[in-house]
């Protein structure tokens, strides 16, 4: 009962960030409206597995949960240095430690 | 006792739920990107944290439970990272807050008044 | 109608909720012109549809929705715009009367024809009675493992698989050839970085590169007891890689996995799992038949504690064999889909690089 | 259950199938047209698994027979009903729509890379992905005469 | 007749699987082309693989003209819950008709290859013509309605990039391919939908299978949207005359290698695959089937036939000329097919073979002259027959074989389809074939006016005949235009097996 209830809520944040997503304005918002609904979907999928009784289903939640990273790492890079294959820069000091 | 712990669970889930949800409507409503971008990762995490925590009190000790902490581990490290990028790449690009006073304006009136750090 | 399981109530809520959520993403991407924006509702698009499958019972297409569509399509169409323009002029509306009117066309068809389907969920209906049924009563018995889903892919219809493994190959042969070739000097390292700074990302970067691969061989080798198998594993081991290059730049995944390396690596899992089927071949079964893996003598040979109990025993053929052909699944789809993104992620700084020229 | 609601699935797949097709028919920019050609094939796939859910049913992911997840599971449903369409007593959706839909996704997504990459190169040799300026360039082209090799 | 039993000359072993290795046997090579270390090896795995599946489509001609029909499970899973191949005369005859073909273009790419391409493409280009290949073969043999469409794709996603790697000679190739991915996706995916109402209503997915529930069925709109699913997306791949918008382009600025190959096959694997559903599949009895080819097919089929006969009259560019005449013959085929008679369907289908054999040697001709001229109007091509008698002389005779000049295979292709119509009693059809080949004559006119009637301009390139290696095969095919139109036994043997597997009456 309790799951159903959030299962719902999380129905409910997941419809307001995708009108986020919808109006934007700028592509800064859309990109975190999609990273914020990335986050419920990884909850609603792992709470799902628990409604229908077969919580196995985990791994799908797990698989999101890094999909994610990397998508958003990829839209990071397109702003920032439009393209995918320079590294993500450093300055000098910490290129030092880094190695 | 397995339908207590599964009670206080489900208690976990609600709050946590609840969480996410308030970091939806400040999304959905706060003023500008970097006044949203709080909203959302504070609440992601914190919400995640709980929802996931009481799905663990609801499993009880099995393998679900150590693929529960996975998802939180994951959810942690990736969450507030790609939340930190995309603030950067967001700042460093030039795009400005918006700094001033907040007040409530009604719409027909937005879209007169100019709008700055001292605008009335 | 027999009784509804209450449970019922609950999925179908779900399935409507998230249909609808589906509805309004796929309108926003028909209506909005930046293609950015497009991108990200279309990944916005394969989330939902996703835990929709999840909902629907298929785990192990929701799997391979979430790693596709959320994930590799996302770069590839991100990859592509950034090769071409933001922006999509804003079609005559006169312009869009016939294609409006073609959609109509088809989708008035496909209502005439849903009309006329079993209802959502009937047990009975010819679609989930006959052969689907068939499958779920024989896999226990022929196979031997629990996920019906990876019996039907590897073994009962084993050779669409090998046609999709060998779809992803072709798409791989496609985009070298589009896009692999050329010169490469852009990849000389970045003259000193505008001076950002990007700890954490590189931090975090360094931590889940190795466990996002590492969760590669698990669902590799939990596709037979759960959602998972070489499709899934192969597109996260690519990620992982993927996400190497996003972050350490492409110069340096380039020089661990050279193209020409990644490209061999495709074409050999073709032929590990075309290989497989000619080895049952020879010993006697028909292609693919992995009962015939291996030939009787050294079937004696085999342990029968290997599969651990005796009662699955007369299963390895099977199991050795779908857990082979999915290894050849595994490295076709990572090198091909790591080619992909060489292809369009070698080809950025090229393209930028010519522009910043003229 | 109303007739609306056991065949809602299948009039929304149709009309998200519309509106990819829409996006695909009416947008002049090659990018956004793979994009339009990408929800009208998930699309598809959506149709297929509509037709494999079954009432009460769970994912094709055998269950131990006897387990106490069997047993919940069970549990939720009819008894007659288990036992009539269940196996091993528990109920199971349909996993042939699930393996086809696995290769149409794969087909989706080759199809999608292979269009991009052609993409790529149109706005290379052309300097455009606008389908309308492509056009106008080709129709100049034919009255060049061929390159000389 | 010729003795198909013992012509192939395979050992036992190889001939109980050649349906299975006919179709991986291009696998294979593919594989190995694309890992080979340098282009000609991957040419000579190229020819290697395809000689190799041609003979395994011999062998397989052979136990079908001994057993009737071969079935071939896969995986050891019997039908319907595996995957089975089956092939019957129709099957043969395609399949024939496809391996043979790659002979020939694997042969001629050797040439060809390295004036076209760059060098460090050929290994990949081999891999994916071999995989077109595959997807065609495999196409043909299967028997399950879901692995047909795998194939389907097997054989296009190749074939779009490699219809855009023609983009160094002509930059067009690349919108030509772009427009052809998107209608060859769009019809795949409806034929996806009709599978999957198909699959709705019989719960099955092997064509064998599923004829025999469809039959037990009542017309529901399920079945005969599933229908127009299937029939309205293999009518997009194989060009059917409203929907063949994606033709001319892919057709004639892909490299030469594969205008060669695709028009030979890529249309007659659709057609095929469509003719199985029209007439095997579903229940030709129904009231919409037989409605489905009286009333939609027949007329458009004759439509095309005419309208892109006169496209191609008007056409300046010598392959849009070829590509345009491709769709018209098309509709030369449906028209034989729509007929629903055994002599119809027979006629058309040796229409269908023989406009493969002629389309391929017309594109071959012009493939080697133009890869030393690289011309592509009409009027650059002014005195070739000077410079190249040799190629023009081929040319000249698939041309005249086109027209339908007596004495030539495609004269005997005509003739059939006319008899059958009279048969029929479709005197409508002999109209419109009339018309169609008065076109056609006008057409090839041209074209051989500007190769051999007219000068070359002063100070215009000078074409260079085409080196051995391409005219061995070419003169090969343009003996064979002759050949079969003196004695005309083999493929009719093939096309009335054929038609009798189509329609499944006694001769």
């Amino acid at each position: 009962m309790l799951l159903a209830a959030g299962a719902a809520g999380l129905l409910a944040a997941m419809a307001m960030v995708i009108v986020r997503a919808i109006i934007g304005p700028s592509h800064y918002d859309r990109i975190l409206a999609v990273n914020s609904f990335g986050t419920k979907t990884v909850l609603l999928l792992s709470l799902v597995g628990f409604l229908f009784g077969r919580p196995a289903f985990l791994d799908i939640a797990i698989v999101y949960a890094l999909i994610n990273f990397v998508t958003t790492i990829a839209l990071m890079k397109f702003f920032r240095y439009r393209s995918l294959a320079q590294p993500l820069g450093l300055s000098a000091g910490e290129e030092a430690r880094d190695g | 006792m397995d339908s207590v712990l599964s009670w206080i669970g489900g208690g976990f889930v609600v709050a946590g739920v609840a969480l996410s949800l308030l970091g939806a409507i400040g999304v959905l409503r706060f003023p500008d990107f970097y006044t949203r971008i709080h909203a959302a990762s504070i609440t992601d995490t914190g919400g995640a944290s709980l929802v996931l925590l009481g799905l663990c009190l609801i499993a009880g000790l099995t393998l679900t439970t150590l693929k529960l902490v996975f998802v939180w581990v994951f959810v942690m490290l990736t969450t507030p990272v790609a939340a930190n990028a995309l603030a950067n790449a967001a700042f460093s690009s030039g795009h400005k807050p918006r700094i001033g006073t907040f007040q409530i304006v009604r719409t027909d009136e937005r879209r007169k008044t100019p709008r700055g750090p001292d605008a009335p | 109608m027999t009784a509804l399981p209450s449970s019922f109530d609950v999925t179908l809520a779900l399935d409507i909720v998230l249909l609808v959520m589906l509805l309004v993403v796929a309108g926003a991407v028909a209506r909005t012109r930046s293609l950015l924006a497009a991108i990200i509702m279309f990944s916005v698009y394969s989330l939902i549809s996703a835990v929709w499958l999840v909902v629907m019972d298929a785990p192990d297409v929701a799997f391979t929705e979430a790693v596709v569509g959320a994930g590799v399509s996302t770069i590839i169409l991100l990859g592509a715009i950034l090769l071409t323009r933001g922006e999509a002029e804003r079609p005559d509306w006169r312009r869009l009367i016939a294609p409006a009117l073609a959609c109509i066309a088809v989708g008035g068809l496909l209502v005439f024809a849903a009309i006329g389907l079993p209802g959502l969920g009937d047990a009975a209906s010819p679609a989930n009675a006959y052969v689907g049924r068939a499958y779920l009563e024989a896999t226990p018995k022929d196979i031997g493992m629990p996920n019906v889903v990876t019996a039907v892919l590897s073994s009962y219809r084993s050779f669409d698989t090998l046609g999709e493994t060998t779809v992803i190959f072709a798409a791989g042969v496609g985009v070298a050839l589009m896009l692999g070739f050329g010169p490469r000097a852009s990849l000389a390292p970045p003259s000193a970085v505008i001076g950002d700074h990007h700890v954490v990302p590189r931090v975090a970067a360094k931590l889940l590169i190795p466990l996002v691969a590492l969760f590669a061989f698990y669902v590799q080798f939990h596709g037979d007891l759960g959602a998972g198998g070489g499709f899934q594993a192969g597109v996260i081991m690519a990620a992982a890689i993927i996400l190497h290059a996003l972050v350490f730049g492409l110069r340096e995944t380039m020089a661990a996995i050279p193209p020409r390396v990644a490209r061999s690596l495709a074409s050999l899992g073709v032929l590990l799992y075309a290989g497989i089927g000619v080895i049952c071949m020879m010993n006697g079964g028909g292609f693919l038949d992995y009962d015939y893996l291996f030939p009787p003598s050294v079937e004696q040979q085999i342990p029968g504690w290997l599969l651990g109990d005796s009662e699955h025993a007369h299963h390895w053929g099977q199991h050795f064999g779908i857990m082979l052909i999915e290894l050849g699944v595994l490295l076709t789809v990572s090198a091909t889909m790591v080619t992909i993104f060489y292809g369009f992620g070698g080809r950025t700084v090229e393209a930028a690089r010519q522009e910043a020229k003229q | 259950m109303s007739f609306f609601l056991s065949h809602f699935n299948y009039i929304a797949v149709a009309i998200l199938m519309m509106a990819g097709l829409f996006v695909l028919f009416s947008s002049g920019n090659l990018i956004k047209r793979m994009i339009g050609l990408a929800i009208f094939q998930t699309s598809t796939g959506l149709f297929y698994i509509s037709l494999a859910k079954v009432f009460g049913g769970t994912a094709a992911i055998a269950v131990e027979p006897g387990s106490s997840e069997a047993r919940e599971l069970a549990s939720r449903l009819d008894p007659a009903y288990v036992a009539q369409y269940g196996v091993d007593g528990v109920v199971y959706s349909n996993p042939l729509p699930h393996v086809l839909i696995l290769t149409a996704i794969v087909v989706g997504v080759a199809t999608l890379a292979v269009g991009l990459a052609i993409a790529v190169r149109v706005r290379e040799a052309f300097g455009s992905v606008e389908a309308d300026e492509i056009d106008v360039l080709s129709r100049v082209e034919a009255t060049q005469p061929g390159p000389q090799a | 007749m010729i003795a198909f039993e013992t012509l192939h000359a395979a050992p036992p072993a190889l001939t109980a699987h050649a349906p299975l290795l006919m179709v991986v046997a291009p696998l294979i090579a593919a594989c190995a082309a694309a890992l080979a270390p340098s282009a000609r090896v991957s040419w000579m795995i190229s020819v290697t693989g395809s000689v190799f599946a041609a003979w395994m489509a011999l062998a397989v001609a052979g136990e079908v003209a001994r057993r009737g029909v071969v079935d071939y499970v896969i995986g050891g899973f019997a039908p319907p819950l595996g995957i089975a191949l089956h092939i019957d005369g129709l099957g043969v005859m395609v399949a024939l008709l496809v391996s043979s073909a790659g002979v020939m273009a694997s042969l001629y790419s050797g040439h060809s290859l390295t004036t076209e391409v760059g060098a460090e493409k050929h290994t990949l280009v081999q891999s994916g013509f071999l995989l077109c290949q595959t997807g065609l073969l495999g196409l043909v043999a299967t028997g399950d309605a879901f692995n047909a469409f795998v194939f389907l794709e097997v054989s296009s996603i190749g074939t779009y990039a490699l219809v855009a790697i023609g983009e160094k000679r002509d930059r067009r190739a690349l919108p030509a391919a772009f427009n052809y991915l998107i209608m060859g996706t769009i019809g795949a995916t409806f034929y996806v939908i009709g599978i999957g109402f198909l699959y709705a209503a019989t719960g099955t997915l092997n064509m064998a299978d599923m004829a025999a529930r469809l039959a037990t069925l009542d017309d529901s709109s399920v079945v005969q949207a599933g229908f127009a699913f299937v029939v309205v997306g293999l009518g997009i791949k194989a060009a059917m005359f409203p929907l063949h918008g994606w033709l001319p382009g892919a057709y004639s600025y892909a490299p030469s290698l594969i205008s060669i190959f695709l028009a030979a096959t890529a249309t007659k694997t659709s057609i095929y695959l469509m003719a199985r559903f029209v007439f095997d599949v579903f229940p030709y009895g129904a009231a919409f089937g037989q409605a489905f080819v009286t009333w939609v097919l027949a007329p458009l089929a004759a439509t095309g036939a005419i309208v892109c006969s006169l496209q191609a009259v008007f056409e300046k560019e010598i392959r849009r000329i070829l590509a345009f005449s491709s769709v018209a013959q098309v509709g030369f085929i449906l028209l034989g097919l729509s007929l629903a008679t055994v002599g119809g369907a027979s006629a058309g289908l040796f229409y269908l073979g023989a406009h493969a054999l002629i389309k391929i040697t017309l594109f071959m001709a012009l493939g080697g002259v133009a890869l030393s001229l690289g011309a592509r109007r009409l009027g650059e091509f002014a005195g070739v027959a000077r410079e190249a008698p040799w190629s023009a002389t081929a040319f000249a005779i698939g041309a005249a074989s086109l027209a339908g000049v007596p004495l030539t295979l495609g004269f005997l292709a005509k003739w059939r389809l006319i008899e059958a119509a009279l048969q029929a009693g479709a005197i409508w059809v002999v109209v419109v074939l009339a018309i169609a080949s008065l076109l056609t004559f006008l057409y090839v006119g041209r074209m051989l006016e500007a190769i051999f009637f007219r000068a070359a301009p002063a100070g215009a390139p000078r074409a260079r005949e085409a080196p051995v290696g391409v005219l061995a095969p070419l003169w090969v095919l343009a003996g064979l235009n002759i050949w079969f139109g003196l004695d005309a036994s083999l493929p009719e043997q093939l096309a009335n097996s054929a038609a009798r597997a189509l329609l499944g009456a006694a001769p």
